[in-house]
């Protein structure tokens, strides 16, 4: 999936594309049993290659884990990257960034039968909570609210929420949207705390040359917004989990 | 009854058989006893429910996440062992030169490789090639998984080698020696071929471990073969139990297979050479317990 | 090459090895426990227990540890609720991934340890127990007096590669997020990029220093038991 | 078959006696219909070509081999089938075994005093005098402190005699005590052997040293695919063997 | 120590000769100052008891031991110690040992076809025709295709001889080639000797078959302790050996 012989920018209208998502966030980015992929991260990425005018068929979806995305993009293996990518300045020293196409907020997950966990201040001391290996939000929780709650680490937030459904762990945290995915997945069981404690921008990251290219997907993601796919995207995907879809955003970047 | 049972006991009498036939039936209850908990447990927990096991019976989940996986397994197992194959074999004649220059640093490089955790030389491989390499992201667990577990079975394979060719009967050299073969044309037409079959099914063995040790490459670097499959499978079907038992069968026949693939070869070798009378234990405890 | 990193008190180098240490000494006890009953399971004249041991060993040592370990907290501790901490300890979630971790390597390092302990039987020849039964000696005579005696000296180099193997799988505890030698080096690896090569050759350096000695000690001790014949 | 030169010892029991013995090994028969006595003070020495069954015929005698039909006595009692009782017999059987067998961990003494403490509660020092007793007459007394290993064939074979001898059994098997020695050490073995035989002890010894059959003897049984093909006085077998496949066995093993 | 019955060959240069030869295991002195000669067309029979240093003697002659000190040459030229100019005289000097050493995985043609294409440089057919003719003569043609392993010891070391044979060798050396062998099959292996013999094969045999030794032998040496003890004509040391060491020695041997 590299560029056509035109130029280096996503704007030069390539006839291919290889997209960077995630392959096992349900309601984000997930490739399903049938091979196809699902989730907000996958219409958002789709959007943008009808924008830039590449036909769905054309599109190679490729996983990309957090710790590669950077990589990826450098040396050119993906063309862009919609996967839970939060805007960051160390980032930005090495990608360029389009939008953001979303605004989330690091939230809990916790059964639906549960009244005592009503937010971060609400874990006490021997409440468990899960996250995945070597993220950032659980240590934050530790760090600002609660330094009594014991944190269990997992590779994937799946094993987490098998956790929490099974009762070995009393909330899972990470960004409200990666949850509603899971709360759709069991709806009645999981809900979504909501009531977020921080803001990840959401972007789409692509080479830190392209600025045609950014241009470009900005325009794409504005006009997602504008046009309702936006909210039925969002709808459809993490609907179902009771989360509540949250004000749209502003294209900033 | 098998042959550790006729050194250890003497031929059962009338007494002995009823007696085993009592603690047979305890020991089967208990067992018994012991499954029933364990799925009743899980029947509390939802795990037994159709919904859950239901997927692996559909040709998709086979097509995109377990053959593909298993293919990965397999491919990074195969790759290695085909890789590590001649490295170990010059590392073992590099073992068994005359010469202490070329002996000593096949000695060195042969034992710190055995004495690093495989998931160790994994990481360093993995990041190695993320920072010094130009291979692609897409291969690079690939890359990461060969080349730690080349490192570590190049060792391994080089003792094996080592040890079939002493294990061969030292008339072997002496006969080649007397007929005026010279020391490459020994090893080369008397020696490597012989401890090459002897140690055929030490060598299938050490394919049982590379096949398992493919697996630490979910671990870290994420590698996709047949266990990081799991990530994905629950995240569709949140069926952990059935996606662990599944995979973990999968595991287990591909290695009952090689292992019994493994004594076949050794009883054929017992038989060929002749009563086995100079055949060594191919599945030499040493190496074989190495995993 | 770079080693700044050794002065980061972040990264508490020995305290992971110590980790490693702890797990492959507990390991080590429950799988000779547990490795020696299956052994006399396989042996044993009663075909059910022969069965489960033979069983056993072939699933246990045919299946990776990693998938054993991440079983041990996903399917043993969530699903059938084999907690082995105080659920009111302020440390229980560390406490009991240890202990899963220590339980897993006991189930996966005991399958090596009884098929080392039964091929040490098999080393015993069948005329040793022939011609202790010959002069008379009863069952249990023929196995503490002739057999076992010869058998355990068989055994000791085998085990000590056993042994040597535990030390190393200790670091797949990493999967349940022990915190042990291998997941400090691989957050160190990303952390510290430019230190790449002094951060392997640390953690290198850290198991040649636990295996060798114990491989050498443990093959000097094999060397002096062996039965002559 | 015929059965000669037998018939019951001074006490008209015979010390070991077969009767309509069969026994398999899977689809092969090893031992067919055997019919055989042992009289008290007898020498009888088994020959025959390899795999006929010989080793066999010596093992079913204290049960290394169970059988699958018929009945063994030893000194008219029939052999129990395990437990106690069968201990208790194999201890009045003295077995001597190609390959020695000696206990490899223990000392030339401990291996002869073993049995007289262990099994017949013996206290540990008469045990180990009744063990130097023996170990002076079978010639290696000052051996004693010695591991198996570090003996020669000969001392191994004659320490694994002394070890028999200490249960004061009352009839002593050998099988082929002497094919795993190298030459010169095959007298030393035989001397016991002959010098045990002229005291009178029951003796059933598979062998191939003619010598000794011929001039130790009291009969000769040879066996042919697992039966018993000849049974007779040693100068009558060797002079005039009858069957062909004794004539054809004799001609093989005494031209060279 | 004597030195009767030798001299040298029809053409003045012995096939083998040993010249104040030393040889030490570790602190073990096996071989004492050997002095010894092998004219060409002798057949050299070498007795003695375990231990002795028979093995040794032929092994240190086509360097399979190397020695301390003292020369040993083989048809006039001194022992090279290494390289090509010893493989050639491996090559020149046929070797059978007491467990055939055939190699495993090799059919039995291949075995004896092997040194002539490997270091005769002999083609293929021809080293194959060879092959079959020498198997011919060892009586086991028919064998041909089989692995070593499928065959009788015997038969084993027949080929073992064609395999030496197909080296044209100048002379054959023999360590105990009958001794690992069922008593059954020792004479055929025998067989093969004495025509061997009867051709006029320089020969060097450790063996312990006295028929072999009093009829092919024109010499018989007596080793004992390292030393060559007595070298005289088989007649001579079996009616009449000189030293109690040989006397000793027979008296082991041929009781029984
Ligand atoms: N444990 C066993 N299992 C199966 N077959 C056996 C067993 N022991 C002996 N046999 C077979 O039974 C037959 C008789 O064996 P046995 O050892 O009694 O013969 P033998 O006359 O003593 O021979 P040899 O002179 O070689 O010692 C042989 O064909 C042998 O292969
Ligand atoms: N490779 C070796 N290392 C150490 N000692 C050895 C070696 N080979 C032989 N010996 C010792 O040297 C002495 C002579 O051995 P050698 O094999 O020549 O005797 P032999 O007369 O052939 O005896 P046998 O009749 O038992 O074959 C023996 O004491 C033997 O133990
Ligand atoms: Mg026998
Ligand atoms: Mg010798």
């Amino acid at each position: 999936g590299k560029k056509d012989s035109k130029g280096n920018s996503l704007a030069d209208k390539p006839n291919k594309l290889t997209v960077g998502i995630k392959f096992d966030q349900p309601g984000l980015g997930l490739k399903a049993p049938d091979g196809t992929f699902k989730g907000f991260d996958v219409d958002v990425a789709k959007y943008i290659a009808k924008e830039l005018g590449v036909k769905e068929g054309d599109i190679t979806f490729k996983e990309s884990k957090s710790a590669e995305r950077e990589n990826l993009i450098e040396k050119g293996e993906v063309d862009y990257i919609v996967a839970t990518y939060s805007i960051t300045d160390v980032r930005k020293e090495k990608v360029a960034f389009a939008g953001p196409y979303f605004v989330a907020h690091q939230d809990l997950l916790v059964k639906s039968s549960n009244t005592k966990i009503t937010g971060p201040e609400s874990l006490t001391g021997n409440m468990k909570l899960c996250s995945v290996k070597g993220s950032t939000p659980a240590q934050k929780i530790k760090d600002k609210y609660s330094k009594a709650v014991q944190l269990q680490e997992y590779g994937t937030y799946s094993d987490c929420v098998d956790a929490l459904l099974s009762g070995a762990v009393d909330a899972v945290t990470t960004d409200d949207v990666i949850l509603a995915g899971y709360a759709a997945q069991h709806p009645g069981d999981l809900k979504v705390i909501g009531k977020g404690f921080s803001d990840e921008h959401y972007g789409v990251g692509l080479k830190k040359t392209d600025t045609k290219g950014k241009t470009a997907i900005n325009a794409a993601i504005t006009k997602m917004i504008g046009d309702g796919s936006w909210e039925a995207a969002l709808q459809k995907n993490v609907g179902p989990s009771g989360y509540k879809i949250p004000a749209k955003p502003a294209v900033t970047e | 009854m098998s042959s550790a049972a006729t050194v250890l006991y003497d031929h059962p009498g009338p007494k002995a058989k009823a007696r085993n036939l009592i603690f047979s039936i305890i020991f089967g209850v208990l067992l018994v006893l012991l499954v029933l908990w364990v799925l009743d447990k899980l029947n509390s927990k939802g795990e037994l429910t159709a919904k859950k096991w239901e997927p692996f019976t559909t040709s998709n989940v086979w097509s995109n996440f377990l053959l593909p996986g298993l293919g990965a397994t397999i491919k990074a197992a195969v790759l290695s062992v085909i890789i590590a194959l001649p490295i170990g074999a010059i590392l073992a004649v590099g073992r068994l030169s005359d010469h202490r220059w070329v002996r000593w640093p096949a000695a060195v490089v042969v034992e710190f490789f055995r004495a690093i955790p495989v998931l160790i030389l994994m990481v360093f491989a993995g990041e190695f090639y993320f920072q010094y390499t130009d291979v692609p992201s897409e291969s690079r667990p690939l890359f990461a998984v060969v080349t730690a577990l080349v490192l570590y079975n190049a060792s391994v394979l080089a003792e094996i080698f080592r040890a079939g060719i002493r294990s061969l009967p030292h008339g072997q050299t002496e006969a080649a020696q007397a007929i005026g073969l010279r020391k490459t044309q020994m090893m080369v037409l008397i020696l490597l071929p012989q401890a090459l079959t002897a140690m055929l099914p030490a060598i299938v063995s050490q394919l049982v471990v590379v096949l398992k040790d493919t697996a630490l490459g979910s671990i870290f670097v994420g590698y996709a073969e047949l266990l990081r499959q799991a990530n994905n499978l629950t995240a569709n079907f949140s069926n952990s139990v059935a996606t662990y038992t599944v995979i973990a069968v999968l595991y287990i026949s591909m290695n009952f297979i090689l292992s019994m693939l493994a004594s076949w070869l050794e009883k054929l070798m017992r038989n060929r050479r002749g009563g086995g009378k100079h055949v060594p234990r191919a599945l030499d405890p040493e190496l074989e317990v190495r995993a | 090459m770079n080693f700044d990193f050794l002065s980061n008190p972040d990264y508490d180098i020995l305290g992971a090895f110590w980790v490693t240490v702890q797990l492959t000494l507990l390991a080590a006890a429950g799988s000779m426990i547990w490795g020696t009953i299956l052994a006399a399971m396989r042996v044993s004249p009663v075909p059910l227990m022969r069965g489960f041991g033979t069983a056993y060993v072939n699933i246990f040592r045919n299946t990776p540890l990693t998938l054993i370990l991440i079983a041990m907290s996903v399917v043993l501790s969530n699903k059938l609720g084999l907690v082995l901490a105080s659920k009111s300890s302020p440390t229980f979630i560390k406490d009991n991934n240890f202990r899963l971790a220590v339980l897993g390597l006991v189930i996966y390092t005991s399958t090596f340890v009884c098929e080392s302990i039964r091929s040490g039987i098999n080393t015993v020849p069948a005329g040793q127990a022939e011609a202790a039964r010959a002069i008379g000696l009863r069952f249990s005579q023929v196995l503490w007096i002739v057999i076992l005696p010869q058998a355990l000296r068989s055994v000791v180099a085998p085990l000590a590669s056993v042994l040597i193997a535990l030390t190393k799988n200790t670091t797949v505890a990493s999967a349940i997020g022990v915190a042990e030698a291998s997941l400090l080096m691989s957050t160190m690896v990303e952390n510290e990029s430019d230190a790449l090569l002094g951060v392997f050759s640390i953690f290198a350096l850290g198991f040649v220093v636990l295996t060798l000695p114990t491989g050498l000690l443990l093959g000097w001790v094999a060397n002096k038991a062996t039965v002559k014949r | 078959m015929n059965q000669p030169a037998s018939g019951s010892g001074p006490n008209g029991t015979p010390m070991i006696s077969m009767n309509n013995v069969q026994k398999h090994f899977g689809a092969l028969h090893v031992l067919k219909d055997i019919q055989f006595e042992v009289p008290a003070g007898q020498v009888v020495v088994v020959l025959g070509p390899s795999g006929s069954g010989k080793s066999t015929l010596c093992r079913v005698i204290n049960r290394l081999e169970p059988i699958d039909s018929g009945e063994i006595r030893v000194d008219g009692k029939i052999l129990p089938v395990e437990g106690k009782g069968l201990a208790m017999l194999r201890a009045d059987v003295g077995m001597v075994f190609q390959s020695f067998n000696l206990f490899a961990h223990k000392s030339v003494l401990d291996n002869v005093a073993l049995g007289p403490v262990k099994v017949r509660k013996m206290n540990k020092n008469a045990a180990n005098d009744l063990a130097v007793g023996l170990l002076e007459r079978v010639g290696i007394a000052e051996q004693k402190d010695k591991l198996p290993a570090q003996l020669s064939g000969g001392q191994q074979q004659r320490v694994a005699i002394a070890r028999a001898l200490a249960m004061k059994p009352k009839v002593m098997l050998f099988d082929e005590p002497t094919s795993a020695l190298d030459p010169e050490m095959v007298q030393e073995v035989l001397d016991v052997m002959t010098s045990l035989a002229k005291e009178g002890m029951t003796m059933l010894c598979v062998t191939h040293e003619m010598g000794f059959a011929r001039h130790a003897a009291s009969r000769v049984v040879f066996m042919s695919d697992g039966e018993i093909v000849e049974d007779s006085t040693p100068d009558a077998f060797f002079k005039s063997p009858k069957s062909n496949r004794a004539k054809d066995f004799l001609s093989k093993i005494l031209t060279h």
